[in-house]
């Protein structure tokens, strides 16, 4: 179709579709109302298992096999974006030549920041079931954190400071755990991704039982996959070139 | 009796091939290629044995289990279940013996290092068993998500071909934007229901007027649902997807992978709006949808020169079959869908990896260059056209006994134009893989004119590097599968399956109550229509007849000048699927808008 | 509904249709990047700390610098491309 | 007043289809994807408000009450972010490779290669 015949079948799809949405949502409840039937069934829940951010109890006890389903996908993603961005067969992978020039201040500044960035995203992670964060959070948080090295330094310096092997373990272990850990809940409870350890008192580190554990598990897997994610775009763009012969 | 069995073993169908999956991930650059073969097919034949079991655990009832150990208490929860009944057991069986002999095919697979070809197969295997067995909406949603994520990596897996490449992103951001504006769909009906699962959604909803907001939230869910089942219009994207896609998944494309967009459809139509939308809307839907799609994907069918693509489009034809089959709602119809899925997914599996060795052997797999190449390999000629004759519904074919049963519950709901409509679809479609057949294995028919802009540049990139002569691992793959074809239309214990199936499927009450109170299933009614029937044989001569006929069309379309009144119809259809992604998106809202519309006419 | 909330509603928007109205490849991680910005003070008004640490996260830090670095490698190869030509040209 | 929440999601999700549709860039019909999604989770937030309600998350200083926001939309929203970033990603590396071997990422051009 033409770009006009294009916009205008689009736009009239579009147009009624939205009528009938603000129609549809005109009978929805008000914005803002009181009645949630699912968090008055969720929040005892939580509760009961000695989760405070009941977000987390959600994620890793009530709903675990979504965040499951989330961190296989997660890792199906980013195998297959590193398998897309392979050097093809007419390409080699250089050296990256080291011209990049960065100004003292950021250096300095990225220099302080990189460990505290380190350390928050950890305690994103580890306070995943008391505080608002979680494994995905903080392991994203790390990743960033990581790659702050790239703004003070240059791609080498980063190239250089974070092989890669470490982080493709972290990312299959992490997403492999989290099955196995699923896999024990059913073998100790007989079901699967059960809060099978005991909850100590509300509102501690460890008195959320598996919640706690699948959190350290998705902090690891994403802050792998994210590294080797970011690493593959870094690539590309850097020293994959055509062979030139 | 037959109360519910619990199984809290069957999450670990979903969990295995993931975690294999991760390990791969980490060490298939490590390993020989042969371990990560076989790894790659333990992993396969024991989600494949373990879903036989599940079938057999499942009976005639149905086996659950609530995820975490959170029982609902009087009819809401806060769980998760996974739900096994006949229909979705079966699907798991289709499921892992496809995926087998994929990877069988793919044993002599040079995929050039660092592909993780078969960890994304095993990721992909894993999302489609979580979206069969799971039985609420928003975790259909994240399986559905996965199974996509798999499914554009492995098509653009070849990154040399640069079809391939294009194909991937067209599928990836059309299911994608399908599968965010079911997203949209679920919060208007959480807004409304307060839960997620299907059972507790469909005793929830009907406590509300029945208004525009439930009709906008049906069509809105189901968008991610019809753009997997590639119906019209949101089919546009299977066409490109599955003629550049390696065959070994092409064949779980086509196999399985656009048949559970139809499953979604139903199931979440049935269980979850069964109590707010009567049943003569979703017939009327479902039926205009079917309609559509069948012809459109017919007729395209006809017109193709590339393989795949013709594949691709007769797989269009026979969804829009599987939905006039669903719309009918009777046990037989669905009965019928049952062993037609079934039967299809053997015979057009086997026609994909046939396509395969013929892009091997000949790096092409356009009708015109392949003219004569064929001759002399009588071995691969015989299964090219008994598959192209199972395709059109010869009666010993799996095929051929669901074609048969499902018009002849179809028709008894919308009357005698479905399976003359049936016949004539059949018949397209056989014919053109008929056509093709001879065409190449026989040589025979008109030069035709040469391709003016090749359907795919001659050089497209060989799939893998194997040897002239076929290896036995890809032969063994297809005749197997087409012996599968048969075994499916000839076992009589398989029609008793998918009457159980189909009316477990229909029994929305008995869903229910065993899984919110645990009650018992009601008792199934032996379906007696369930077999070879004299009309259903002679429509499948009938059928073949045609096949033959438009084939014989295609083969000299010279000296049939009557047929140059078709030209410019096929001219403005083929015009249409023009690739770019702008339209797709366009086409999708028009769809959906028209969808709309026609729920919101058929329910006044 | 309070202002503050009415107007972390509409600041998205506008955001979005920035995005979705600029073509020109350089400013598409910007924009997006504010977008999610955007979207993150949404969150935080919503009462939803997790998702706003999660938005900010993923929203204004990995995805812009994916965006980035894509248009960057297409920006480079077709330079080279072009350079290719140039020279076969002279 | 009470549906402004669910119009700005509606309209978020129709402006980036209409950023795809009008898309020159392919890069840009992507951003464009996850501009859609956006309006997802704003409508699934937007479902789970509560005037006056705090974040579900209780400490030494909240005591556990029903008073809170629905913890499940955010449960959902934190799921379909990530997704958001491995599709998006997933899609930006084909078109990396696109740009390689059609040297365009414009779809018109792209379709004008396939005639």
């Amino acid at each position: 179709m033409s770009r006009r015949a294009r916009l205008l079948v689009f736009l009239l799809g579009g147009g009624v579709l939205a009528i009938a949405f603000v129609i549809g949502v005109v009978d929805m409840p008000g914005f803002g109302g009181d009645e949630h039937p699912y968090r008055d069934l969720a929040v005892p829940s939580a509760v009961a298992h000695g989760t405070a951010n009941v977000v987390a109890a959600v994620n890793f006890d009530q709903r675990a096999i979504d965040t499951f389903g989330e961190e296989t996908i997660l890792i199906a993603s980013t195998l297959g974006a590193v398998a897309l961005l392979r050097p093809s067969r007419e390409e080699t992978v250089r050296r990256p030549p080291d011209l990049g020039h960065t100004l003292e201040s950021t250096r300095l500044i990225g220099y302080v920041l990189m460990p505290l960035t380190l350390v928050l995203g950890a305690d994103v992670v580890a306070h995943g079931g008391i505080t608002p964060g979680g494994g995905f959070q903080g392991g994203v948080v790390l990743a960033t954190g990581l790659h702050l090295l790239y703004v003070t330094g240059s791609y080498p310096a980063l190239d250089r400071l974070r092989p890669l092997l470490p982080f493709r373990t972290a990312e299959a272990l992490g997403a492999a755990a989290f099955g196995v850990v699923g896999a024990l809940a059913l073998i100790g409870t007989g079901s699967f991704l059960a809060n099978a350890l005991p909850y100590g008192s509300f509102g501690q580190i460890f008195s959320t039982g598996t919640v706690q554990v699948l959190n350290l598990v998705v902090g690891i897997e994403v802050f792998g996959s994210m590294v080797v994610l970011l690493a593959a775009f870094f690539e590309q763009e850097i020293s994959v070139r055509k062979q030139d012969a | 009796m037959i109360g519910v069995a619990h199984d809290p073993w069957m999450p670990l169908l979903v969990a295995l091939p993931a975690t294999v999956a991760c390990l791969l991930a980490l060490c298939d650059r490590a390993l020989p290629r042969r371990v990560v073969d076989v790894v790659a097919m333990l992993t396969v034949l024991g989600v494949t044995t373990g879903s036989v079991a599940l079938l057999i655990g499942a009976g005639n009832g149905r086996s659950l289990t609530w995820l975490g150990g959170w029982h609902p208490k009087d009819g809401v929860g806060v769980g998760i279940a996974f739900v096994a009944d006949p229909l979705s057991a079966g699907l798991c069986v289709l499921i892992g013996s496809l995926a087998t002999c994929a990877l069988l095919y793919s044993w002599h697979y040079v995929a050039r290092g660092g592909t993780h070809f078969h960890a994304l197969m095993l990721f992909f295997v894993a999302g489609m068993l979580g979206f069969v067995l799971s039985a609420d909406l928003f975790d259909m949603i994240v399986f559905f998500e996965l199974m996509g994520a798999a499914a554009y990596a492995l098509t653009g897996i070849h990154i040399e071909d640069e079809t391939a490449v294009e194909g991937g992103l067209n599928f990836g951001l059309v299911n994608s934007l399908g599968a965010y504006l079911s997203l949209t769909g679920l919060a208007l009906l959480y807004a409304r229901a307060g839960q997620l699962g299907l059972p507790q959604l469909g005793r929830l909803l009907p406590e509300h007027r029945v208004d525009v907001l439930v009709v906008v939230a049906f069509v809105l869910v189901l968008a991610g649902f019809l753009v997997k089942g590639a119906l019209v219009p949101f089919h546009f994207w299977l066409a490109d997807a599955h003629a550049v896609a390696p065959a070994p998944v092409c064949v779980m494309f086509s196999g399985v992978m656009v048949e559970l967009g139809l499953y979604g459809a139903a199931r979440i139509s049935l269980v979850a709006f069964g109590g707010v939308l009567s049943e003569d809307t979703l017939r009327r839907t479902f039926v205009v949808l079917g309609l559509v799609t069948a012809l459109l994907g017919a007729v395209m069918c006809l017109g193709q020169r590339h393989l795949k693509r013709l594949l691709a489009f007769s797989t269009i034809a026979h969804m829009g079959l599987f939905t006039i089959g669903f719309a009918a709602l009777r046990a037989d119809a669905l009965t019928g869908v049952v062993l037609y899925v079934a039967g299809h997914a053997a015979v057009k599996a086997a026609l994909f990896l046939l396509a395969g060795v013929l892009l091997d052997r000949h790096q092409s797999v356009d009708e015109g260059q392949l003219r004569g190449l064929g001759r002399g390999r009588w071995g691969e000629a015989a299964l090219f056209f008994t598959a192209a004759l199972g395709l059109a519904g010869l009666p010993p074919f799996g095929s051929g006994l669901g074609k048969a049963i499902t018009e002849d519950g179809a028709a008894l709901s919308f009357g005698h134009w479905v399976p003359a409509l049936f016949v004539l679809v059949s018949a397209l479609t056989g014919g053109s893989v008929l056509r093709f057949a001879s065409h190449t294995y026989l040589g025979i028919g008109d030069r035709g004119e040469p391709e003016t802009k090749a359907e795919s540049p001659e050089d497209e990139e060989a799939e893998s590097g194997a040897p002239r002569h076929t290896p036995a691992t890809m032969t063994t793959s297809i005749v197997g599968l087409v012996a599968a074809g048969i075994v499916i239309g000839v076992l009589p214990g398989i029609r008793g399956f998918a009457s159980a199936a189909a009316q477990r499927l229909l029994d929305t009450d008995g869903y229910a109550s065993q899984l919110l109170d645990g009650g018992p299933a009601t008792p199934l009614r032996h379906d007696p229509a369930a077999a070879w029937t004299g009309t259903g044989i002679l429509l499948g001569i009938v059928a073949i007849a045609l096949a033959l006929a438009v084939a014989a069309a295609g083969l000299w379309q010279e000296r049939l000048p009557w047929l140059r009144l078709g030209h410019p119809v096929m001219r403005r259809l083929h015009r249409l699927h023009t690739g770019h992604i702008g339209d797709y998106v366009a086409w999708l809202f028009a769809g959906l808008a028209a969808l709309v519309l026609l729920v919101g006419l058929a329910r006044t | 509904m309070t202002v503050l909330l009415a107007l972390c509603l509409v600041l998205p928007a506008i955001a979005a249709t920035a995005v979705a109205v600029t073509h020109d490849p350089e400013r598409q991680a910007v924009t997006l990047a504010t977008s999610g910005m955007l979207l993150c003070l949404l969150f935080l008004v919503l009462q939803a700390p997790d998702v706003a640490l999660s938005e900010l996260g993923i929203g204004t830090a990995i995805v812009p610098l994916m965006v980035m670095l894509t248009i960057r490698t297409i920006e480079k190869d077709r330079k080279t491309r072009r350079t290719d030509e140039d020279g076969d040209d002279s | 007043m009470q549906v402004l929440a669910y119009l700005v999601a509606g309209y978020l999700v129709l402006v980036g289809a209409y950023g795809i549709v009008r898309s020159r860039h392919l890069v840009h019909a992507v951003v464009c994807l996850s501009i859609s999604q956006s309006g997802t989770y704003v409508l699934l937030l937007a479902v789970g408000y509560q005037h006056s309600a705090s974040a579900p998350v209780f400490g030494s200083t909240t005591r556990p009450n029903r008073h809170v926001v629905d913890p499940v939309v955010q449960a959902m929203t934190l799921t379909d972010i990530v997704v958001s970033a491995t599709v998006t990603a997933l899609l930006l590396a084909l078109s990396v490779q696109i740009n390689k071997r059609h040297g365009t990422v414009d779809p018109d051009e792209l379709i004008a290669l396939r005639g």
